[in-house]
């Protein structure tokens, strides 16, 4: 075992030693058999319900009056609505990436994170495919965007980056839920073999679908599983990327930029990181789950939030270089005034959120703070929000026109409806929670397996 | 309603109620019940009332009840269903019982009338369809009209249908007929013949119309000791009471600006002010179309104290307060040596005195034809001073005549007014008729006419809306709307217009003539046949009824201008102007002026329940739905005043609280006031906004006044401006460049950044449909000739079914304009240079709006216009968002006015948008395409000229040329080849359909080096 | 014991073993023996069992390609379809084919197509949902989700014979064995008793 | 263990699958049938007038044209409806006192129109000018069908922008003489292919396609 530490020097390990299949499956397991509910997730629940009413009553306004509730005007056209959505379709972008690409990078410590990952993934998704409907003047016929046969002769434009939009996210959605469930049978049938209620072990084997885990169900279960990981990557990739070309399509000075795809891309996955941390922590700790959610976790997605924070922090250089060297007026202008226009404040705080903050995260004694690790994770989720609030409603404000130019003065509408969308989200997680295994049961058993014949070897080195 | 002034309120008259209270406290039994009789026919109770529960606003409230939810829940439940719904509701076809000729459901018709503005004429087209008026153009014979109309004109049409209409007859409040006041006019009728109709008293407002005219006169006649008096709040009496100072006589100016090739504009709006607009602005226009060759143009100075429209299209431009104009028109006197009667100390600085020396240099340059245009707001003097100078200069006969006044009546009726009130104090007032103008609500405030009205035993009022006046009247009479009656009427040469009616009566109102003719004891003559009475026999040609027929069909009554007459110059005239002079009060340079003027689109208040001219931004200010207080960046800084601060403002004791708009360009040390705001009565869409300039009006000094004063009071909400950015910096939007630079090199005398660098296209050959097409159209606008009069705002309006959003909407940036006027000002705030830029869409050959629409709701036509298709549109505002213009609109909430009364006034060809969907502007896509088929049935090609946007048809200068691009012969071709002719924001390769005319200013020699003293 | 169960036909032997090693080492075992009929089952995935029991690689990746393929030139006819031949019209004047701004979508759905076919190609294969199966009669077969590692050998291996195949099992030391029967309407749920171990 | 599922259980969870599959596919058939059927499309059932005017006995057997009643066809966007005058051209000499008259005598006593009901009803969104079509070859019958035979009115055709665009794109098929406009019993020659495009280079027909031909 002191060899073990000693062949890893620097890292904290995966798992804390000796680990048991069986204890560990209790251990998961019980997180949803424990009865009654512990009160953090009474608790998270009804905050969750509560915003739910919420987003329920702004929604209704919404479909009655129109999208006039919110502050939206010409030219601020598009402004909480389409932020949250990119906001939201971010955050999704952390899960496919720790359960695929680090899949097919063979990085195990994934293993015991994935599912909350992919869990946050679909949900987060769930509400970023809300807000394309819900901001729309006439959500009645937003079947319009669909291609289908109708007696108007009339398809989509497809040429138009929201039909592409459409198409990329649907197709997100779709293959995040599969790879979610596929990645979850073989735990559902744990769970049906582990529950005692007969009601349960029956609803658990309808979802597993009577796996039982033959070697050759393993075979094709671990193919089909690369090559949704396989799948999902470059998919992710070309989601944001997609999400980045609705503005890099147009002319609108501030959105015209052939950096957006790349560098939407890092910042969706930095919030996404810190949406992982923001719900990995508190549940941790409160499912005691330190033996499975080590230090290594903490650190890895620490790094990786620094990492993709340096690639956004690139990606704004670059904005303000691109403009200058442009040569466009417009462009320039658009940039002066970003730095120093009515919304400075959140351009600076964007910068101090999302490139500074997690700077912070090079230093161990943070990383090990986990309340502090905690907060920054909040803080970068906002940083992340102000960014894509400034790229929208900042660059529409001030346009070519200038007799047209208006600021942005959102209702409480808008806020209503941005709040009840995390209700959706904090409903959903809360119930996956309660309801499915919120660690990946086999494959943590395989990394224990792994450890037991790493062990045995070392022992017969011992001997 | 947050933007409702306090002064509403404060200024009310004691609380009625405490009085009430008072009064009934102490009675019992019998008393009592006869005292609430008293008080229920107490005019001030009912105002009361009508403050205290005023209608709600037009402006829909945000917070939701416990109703509205359950409404909102039916109505998106309804929305989800909506969806699949594709059957509609059963429709009806009504034919008529018996069609009248010529009637061809499907085709609009066209009949000559007029419309008066300030008693004064302005001949109008008035489109129909099936009978039913619902857009209007100009008469092109109608000398005040030229073809094209002004705002108002086009607004009248709405007027015509707003459903606040007054719709009944009242007697103490109380509904009655028609029939119960004749009878009980005529009750009184013999008590009135014995004696001789002394106490009788009629207020009418301005009148031309010669019928009108006779028929009081033969009143008159009846009742020999009545007396008649006359009100128009925002009429000038400067031009007549100056002649009757320099002639001796009662003429009127006639100002011909097509002859001169210098003005000189002393506080005088011509180009965008009164019922002679047109022409005048239509003249001065015609002199300075430049196109490649041509080498002059006309030139002018303009001196005034607001920053008026015509202050912007001057070319030499004086702000000066008030006090000291008199004083520039007598320098200006002594320059062209004429004796101007006035001191050698006038106050003006070194450089003023430069300005106007170039100004006079300039005038004696032109003598003869060269013009002096003194504002009919300036004083009599100033008046009789310019009628001298212009004659020094020869310039009587071309550039200005004298006409015998085509208004009748008093030449003065602000005096007669207050005659009317001392004799209502003197007790002398029995029964008073008033024929609309609201005078309670726009009789100056020293005259404190509501609470002397109560002293009149019987007061008529008639009126077209049930306002403040009416509030005051025990017999209320509903009015007939100018296109509802027959009437006739003079412009403002004098030249007459039968009025014929388009519509019945839609609330059975009486118009002028059929009151005049009961109150002279004839009730129940129609009104055609009181009009025809009058003009048989006055009409040339020998077929009466052919004569008749004629004068209905143009508009107009061959050759009835009243002729120029030339009575000379009174020899006395430098005494009687040193008399003037020497009762002008002294201007202290710390002493604050006011200026009072009728506002650039309600005008005097009588439009104020005019959505279409509420909403319409006020040129220079871009303010909508209120009045405000201009100030100077100056004065501003002075007063440490910015926007937004409400300000009381105090003048002689009187006071009103009002918000400040500085205005760059406005005259310091004075500030200006809009009348017509601060309704309280007469409709949910007038009241409640602005404050009431009327309420600190005094008789003494109606249009300005020295020692107003501003204190700060508070911050209000802000003002709901159209445009907030007037700068546009580099960025190449309304472009303009001077004379001399045009004649050297007219390709390149306004430098256009973008022109070094070649266009490149990544897709040159683009989508390759629509080869050789026989229509494409586009549209060529001509800076130099847009006055910024905004007729074409409202004419689009009115064409396309444009909602009106409402003050708070407009806050928000969601007013639906497809056309805007955009305001630019170059150079320092106290002297800038403002141009004039209509906005509306550039129907982009390369439209940014287009490929970003998911479900092409918005694509290109074969006729190279970029169309929009409502029914397809699911609300992305992707477009809008796309569009560098920024013209697109989009339908935030339900906007269109589902009122029946209203919705007669839609165009049946423009579909009325639903909420949740963008619009813009079509070229008028529905003219295109009548003209299209009805091209196609005759089996022709579709003419130059055939096609008339509504902004274009409007247009008072001729600034909008629009047509077919694939037609080398179209003038809009001709146009676009200019050598001055750009297309804004071309660099982005957006290929627009519409260029403009880079704007051409001829400023005086010299002037660039002679900088302003501040 | 197979007197008095004749009307109920075996299915086959299951062995349960602690550990995956053993499981393994009792596969490579059997598979000497010549038995083909040969099954492991885990909790996880263990790699070192399938060439212990001599599986061909699955084929489900090529079936994942063509879909994916398919997909994408289904996605590209749509959009050529619609803009450039069916109803063309001209919108900001690009072309009719522009195929640069086709090529998204084309992207999403060939992912679309390929992911869908390799989860359900997974589960078909795996002839998947079977709900019920004579295993899960088997006492303990529950652990084969938790912590039990089992091999079966079906009855209808040619080289099943009793009791050779169960002394066989018996010597790898299993922690239970199991004959697992085929169940009948009649006797639906029957089990033995496992063996109790030597 | 116990099995949890009897065996019949792997039968019923793939056969549900696949119902599925195969229900949400049928739903979506027969949803669209149902939006192309006579019933939401209002084609092939005759409307219920206030009068049961007969269009068979009007134009077939007392031979009218139709331009008597629907005057404006040629020169206006709206065909025309008959004013309450012009029924009463010929009633007040014949059937002066058929109940079934009642309603157009009342309208010309009461002065109020006969609330006819729309039978061919566009969306307020879509303009249709019938006199282009009627100067360009387009006659009576192809879009109203065989109104003389008609004893009560009915819609023969669906009016979906499909099948406006049908005639928009290829015109030739449809397109006949002048002079056989208002002829009801007027077929289709053989040769129609020919015709047609003859005609539509006379009459200079154009296959307008664009949006803003009909929606403004």
């Amino acid at each position: 075992m002191k060899k073990l530490r000693q062949e890893h020097p620097a890292l904290p390990p995966v798992l804390e030693p000796n680990q048991d299949y069986g204890r560990l499956v209790d251990q998961v397991s019980g997180v949803i058999l424990r009865q009654p509910a512990p009160r953090f997730w009474w608790g998270g629940f009804l905050l969750g319900l509560s915003l739910l009413m919420i987003f329920m009553l702004s929604t209704l306004l919404l479909f009655g009056r129109g999208v006039g509730i919110w502050g939206l005007q010409v030219p601020v056209a598009w402004a909480f609505d389409i932020t949250n959505f990119v906001w939201w379709v971010g955050i999704g972008h952390a899960g496919t990436l720790i359960s695929a690409i680090l899949l097919l990078v063979k990085q195990d410590w994934r293993n015991s994170i994935n599912r909350l990952a992919e869990a946050m993934t679909v949900f987060a998704v769930t509400c970023a495919g809300l807000f394309p409907i819900l901001h729309l003047g006439r959500p009645q016929v937003a079947y319009f965007i669909l291609p289908y046969p109708n007696t108007m002769e009339l398809w989509p434009q497809f040429r138009s980056p929201l039909v592409w939009d459409v198409f990329a996210v649907t197709t997100y959605f779709t293959v995040s839920l599969v790879f979610w469930y596929v990645g979850m049978i073989p735990d559902l049938a744990t769970m049906r073999d582990r529950s005692r209620n007969r009601l349960a072990r029956r609803l658990y084997g309808v979802a597993a679908l009577g796996w039982r885990g033959a070697a050759r169900h393993w075979q094709r279960y671990r193919t089909a599983y690369l090559v949704l990981a396989a799948l999902a990557t470059p998919l992710v990739v070309s989601v944001h990327s997609i999400v980045g070309l609705d503005f890099a399509v147009s002319v609108v000075p501030g959105w015209h930029a052939t950096i957006f795809p790349p560098y939407f891309v890092a910042g969706a996955i930095l919030s996404g990181m810190a949406m992982v941390l923001t719900l990995a922590i508190p549940l941790r700790a409160a499912y005691g789950l330190h033996n499975m959610i080590t230090a290594r976790h903490i650190d890895f997605m620490c790094y990786l939030a620094i990492a993709t924070s340096l690639l956004v922090g690139y990606g704004y250089f670059s904005e303000a270089f691109f403009a200058w060297y442009s040569g466009s007026g417009y462009e320039r202008f658009m940039m002066a005034d970003r730095i120093m226009g009515d919304y400075a404040w959140a351009y600076w705080g964007l910068i101090l959120f999302n490139v500074l903050a997690p700077q912070t995260f090079w230093l161990a004694g943070v990383r090990r703070a986990l309340p502090l690790v905690w907060v920054i994770s909040l803080v970068i989720n906002v940083g992340m929000w102000l960014e894509r609030f400034v790229i929208i409603a900042g660059s529409l404000s001030r346009g070519y026109t200038p007799s047209i130019w208006l600021n942005f003065r959102p209702t409480i509408w808008d806020f209503a409806t941005m709040l009840g969308s995390m209700g959706i989200f904090i409903t959903g997680m809360f119930l996956f929670i309660r309801l499915l295994p919120l660690v990946t049961i086999h494959e943590v058993s395989e990394l224990v397996h792994h450890q037991k014949q790493l062990e045995g070897r070392l022992g017969e080195v011992a001997r | 309603m947050t933007d409702a002034p306090q002064s509403a309120h404060q200024t009310a008259t004691d609380d009625p109620v405490e009085a009430l209270r008072k009064r009934l406290g102490r009675l019992r039994g019998r008393e009592l019940w006869h005292a609430i009789e008293e008080l229920a026919e107490s005019p001030a109770l009912h105002r009361w009332f009508e403050e205290t529960f005023p209608r709600h606003s037009a402006a829909m409230a945000e917070a939701v009840n416990r109703r509205q939810f359950i409404q909102l829940a039916a109505a998106s439940l309804a929305l989800a269903g909506l969806g699949g719904c594709t059957s509609q509701p059963r429709e009806h076809i009504l034919p008529y019982v018996n069609q009248p000729e010529m009637v061809v459901p499907g085709h609009p018709r066209q009949y000559a009338t007029a419309l008066t503005l300030g008693g004064l004429a302005r001949g109008a087209l008035v489109e129909t369809h099936t009978e039913r008026p619902t857009k209007i153009e100009g008469n092109p014979l109608h000398p005040a009209s030229l073809g094209a109309t002004d705002l108002f004109m086009q607004a009248d049409v709405l007027s015509l249908y707003d459903p606040e209409r007054a719709t009944s007859y009242l007697r103490g409040g109380v509904l009655s007929s028609p029939d119960a006041f004749i009878s009980d006019y005529l009750r009184e009728w013999d008590a009135l013949r014995a004696n001789g109709g002394a106490g009788l008293r009629l207020l009418t407002g301005a009148i031309s119309s010669p019928t009108l005219t006779t028929q009081i006169q033969r009143w008159l006649d009846i009742f020999p000791a009545a007396r008649w008096h006359w009100h128009e709040p925002a009429h000038g009496t400067g031009g007549r009471l100056g002649a009757q100072l320099a002639f001796g006589r009662d003429l009127q100016p006639v100002f011909h600006t097509d002859a001169a090739e210098v003005i000189v504009a002393l506080d005088a709006d011509f180009l965008t002010h009164g019922p002679a607009m047109i022409p005048q602005a239509r003249g001065f226009i015609d002199r300075r179309r430049m196109r490649a060759g041509t080498t002059t143009m006309n030139r002018l100075h303009a001196i005034e104290s607001n920053y008026t429209a015509t202050g912007a299209m001057a070319d030499e431009r004086l702000p000066l307060r008030p006090a000291r104009i008199p004083a520039a028109a007598r320098y200006l006197a002594d320059r062209l040596g004429v004796a101007s009667g006035g001191g050698d100390d006038d106050g003006l600085t070194p450089f003023q005195r430069r300005w106007l020396d170039r100004a006079a240099a300039d005038l004696r340059a032109h003598a003869g034809r060269s013009l002096l245009l003194a504002g009919e707001y300036q004083p009599a003097a100033v008046h009789a001073l310019a009628y001298a100078i212009n004659q020094q200069l020869g310039n009587f006969g071309t550039t200005i005549t004298m006409i015998p006044p085509p208004l009748t009546g008093t030449p003065d009726p602000h005096a007669s007014l207050a005659e009317l009130a001392e004799a209502i104090d003197a007790g002398e007032v029995d029964t008073l008729i008033m024929l609309g103008g609201n005078p309670v609500y726009s009789a100056p405030a020293d005259l404190d006419l509501g609470n002397r009205l109560l002293k009149v035993r019987q007061r008529v009022y008639w009126s077209l809306y049930h306002d403040e006046t009416a509030s005051y009247a025990n017999w209320f009479l509903p009015a007939a709307h100018e296109l509802e009656g027959w009437s006739d009427a003079r412009a403002f040469d004098g030249s007459a217009t039968i009025v014929q009616p388009l519509i019945a009566p839609l609330y059975n109102g009486w118009t002028p003539h059929e009151l005049l003719a009961i109150l002279a004891g004839e009730p129940r003559v129609p009104g055609q046949e009181l009009i025809r009475r009058h003009w048989s026999g006055r009409l040339d040609g020998e077929d009466p009824e052919e004569a008749w027929r004629r004068a209905l069909h143009d508009g107009i009554i061959a050759n009835s201008a009243s002729h120029p007459e030339m009575p000379p110059m009174a020899t006395d005239l430098p005494r009687r102007l040193f008399e003037a002079w020497a009762r002008e009060q002294p201007a202290a340079p710390e002493t604050l002026e006011i200026i009072f003027r009728p506002d650039p689109t309600i005008w005097d208040g009588r439009y104020a329940n005019n959505g279409w001219l509420q909403e319409c931004p006020k040129p220079m200010t871009r303010l909508t739905w209120s009045n405000a207080a201009l100030i100077a960046p100056a004065t501003a800084d002075r007063l440490g005043l910015a926007n937004r601060d409400i300000v009381e403002l105090e003048l002689d004791g009187r006071v009103v609280e009002a918000p400040i708009w500085v205005l760059a360009g406005h005259a310091p040390d004075c500030v200006t006031v809009h009348l017509g705001y601060g309704r309280r009565l007469g409709g949910r869409v007038g009241a409640g906004h602005g404050f009431s300039a009327y309420e600190i009006r005094a008789t003494s000094n109606l249009w300005q006044a020295i020692g107003a004063r501003l204190r700060r009071i508070k911050t209000g909400p802000p003002l709901a401006a159209a445009q907030y950015q007037i700068q546009q910096g580099e960025r190449e939007f309304a472009l303009q460049g001077n004379l001399e630079n045009f004649r050297d090199d007219p390709e390149h005398f306004i430098h256009l950044h973008h022109a070094e660098e070649p266009v490149t296209d990544l897709y040159p050959e683009g989508a390759g449909l629509f080869k050789n097409e026989p229509l494409s159209w586009g549209m060529s606008i001509d800076l130099t000739a847009c006055v910024g009069c905004n007729a074409c705002v409202v004419a689009c309006v009115a064409e396309n079914n444009v909602p009106v959003v409402g003050e708070r909407e407009v806050v928000r940036g969601r007013e639906m304009h497809w056309l805007r006027i955009d305001h630019y000002i170059e150079g320092p705030a106290d002297h800038p240079a403002t141009i004039f830029q209509p906005m509306l869409c550039q129907h982009c050959e390369k439209a940014p709006c287009e490929y970003v629409c998911p479900v092409k709701a918005t694509v290109h036509d074969e006729m190279g216009l970029n169309v929009m298709v409502y029914n397809r549109c699911i609300g992305t505002r992707y477009c809008s968002n796309n569009c560098p213009y920024k013209v697109r609109r989009f339908n935030f909430l339900s906007y269109a006015n589902e009122n029946e009364t209203r919705a007669l006034q839609y165009n049946p060809d423009v579909t009325v948008r639903m909420r949740g969907v963008m619009e813009k502007c079509t070229f008028c896509i529905q003219r295109i395409s009548r003209a299209r088929i009805d091209a196609k049935n005759e089996g022709r090609p579709v003419r130059d000229g055939e096609v008339t946007t509504a902004c274009q048809s409007a247009c008072p200068t001729r600034a909008i040329e629009f047509g077919n691009l694939n037609d080398p012969e179209s003038r809009v071709v001709a146009l676009k080849q200019e050598p001055h002719a750009y297309g804004v924001l071309e660099e982005l390769n957006t290929f627009p359909r519409i260029s403009y005319l880079a704007r051409v200013r001829n400023p005086a020699p010299a002037a660039e080096e002679d900088v302003s003293p501040s | 014991m197979e007197q008095g169960l004749d009307n109920v036909r075996s299915w086959g032997l299951l062995a349960e073993f602690a550990e995956p090693e053993q499981l393994i080492a009792a596969v490579r075992r059997v598979r000497a023996e010549g038995y083909t009929q040969v099954e492991a089952y885990s909790p996880f995935s263990i790699v070192e069992v399938e060439p212990a029991l001599g599986l061909p690689p699955t084929r489900l990746r090529y079936a994942v390609a063509a879909a994916g393929f398919a997909g994408a030139g289904l996605g590209y006819f749509m959009q050529w379809f619609a803009l450039v031949y069916q109803y063309p019209l001209n919108i900001g004047d690009k072309p009719l084919h522009s195929w640069p701004a086709f090529l998204p979508i084309t992207f999403e759905v060939g992912i679309l197509f390929a992911a869908l076919t390799a989860a359900f190609g997974m589960l078909a294969r795996n002839g998947l949902p079977r709900v019920h199966h004579p295993l899960f009669a088997a006492p303990h077969f529950e652990r084969a989700t938790i912590d039990g590692f089992f091999l079966s050998i079906e009855a209808n291996d040619p080289r099943y014979k009793m009791p050779d195949t169960r002394t066989l099992l018996e010597s790898l030391g299993p922690r239970s064995l199991t004959l697992v029967r085929e169940e009948f309407e009649d006797v639906a749920h029957a089990t033995v008793a496992p063996e109790p171990r030597p | 263990m116990a099995q949890l599922f009897h065996r019949s259980a792997n039968s019923v969870f793939r056969l549900t699958l696949l119902g599925l599959v195969l229900l949400v596919m049928l739903a979506g058939l027969a949803w669209s049938q149902w939006l192309q059927s006579d019933y939401i499309m209002g084609t092939n059932y005759p409307i219920i007038q206030p009068i049961p005017f007969s269009h068979q006995h009007h134009v077939l057997d007392d031979g009218l044209d139709c331009r008597y009643c629907h005057a404006t066809v040629e020169i206006s966007s709206f065909a025309g409806m008959p004013s309450t005058h012009v029924c009463m051209t010929c009633h007040s000499q014949i059937w002066t006192d058929s109940p079934m008259l009642a309603p157009v005598r009342e309208s010309l006593l009461t002065r109020r129109p006969i609330p006819w009901v729309r039978v061919h009803d566009l969306p307020d969104f879509t303009y249709f000018d019938h006199s282009v079509h009627v100067n360009k070859g387009i006659g009576c019958s192809t879009c109203h069908g065989r109104v003389d035979m008609m004893p009560l009115i009915w819609k023969t055709e669906t009016l979906t922008m499909r099948w406006c665009l049908d005639c928009h794109t290829q015109p030739e098929l449809f397109v006949r003489p002048r002079e056989e406009i208002f002829n009801m019993e007027y077929v289709q020659p053989a040769d129609q292919l020919e015709l047609g495009t003859r005609l539509v280079r006379e009459y200079g027909i154009r296959s307008l396609t664009q949006c803003s031909t009909c929606h403004r």
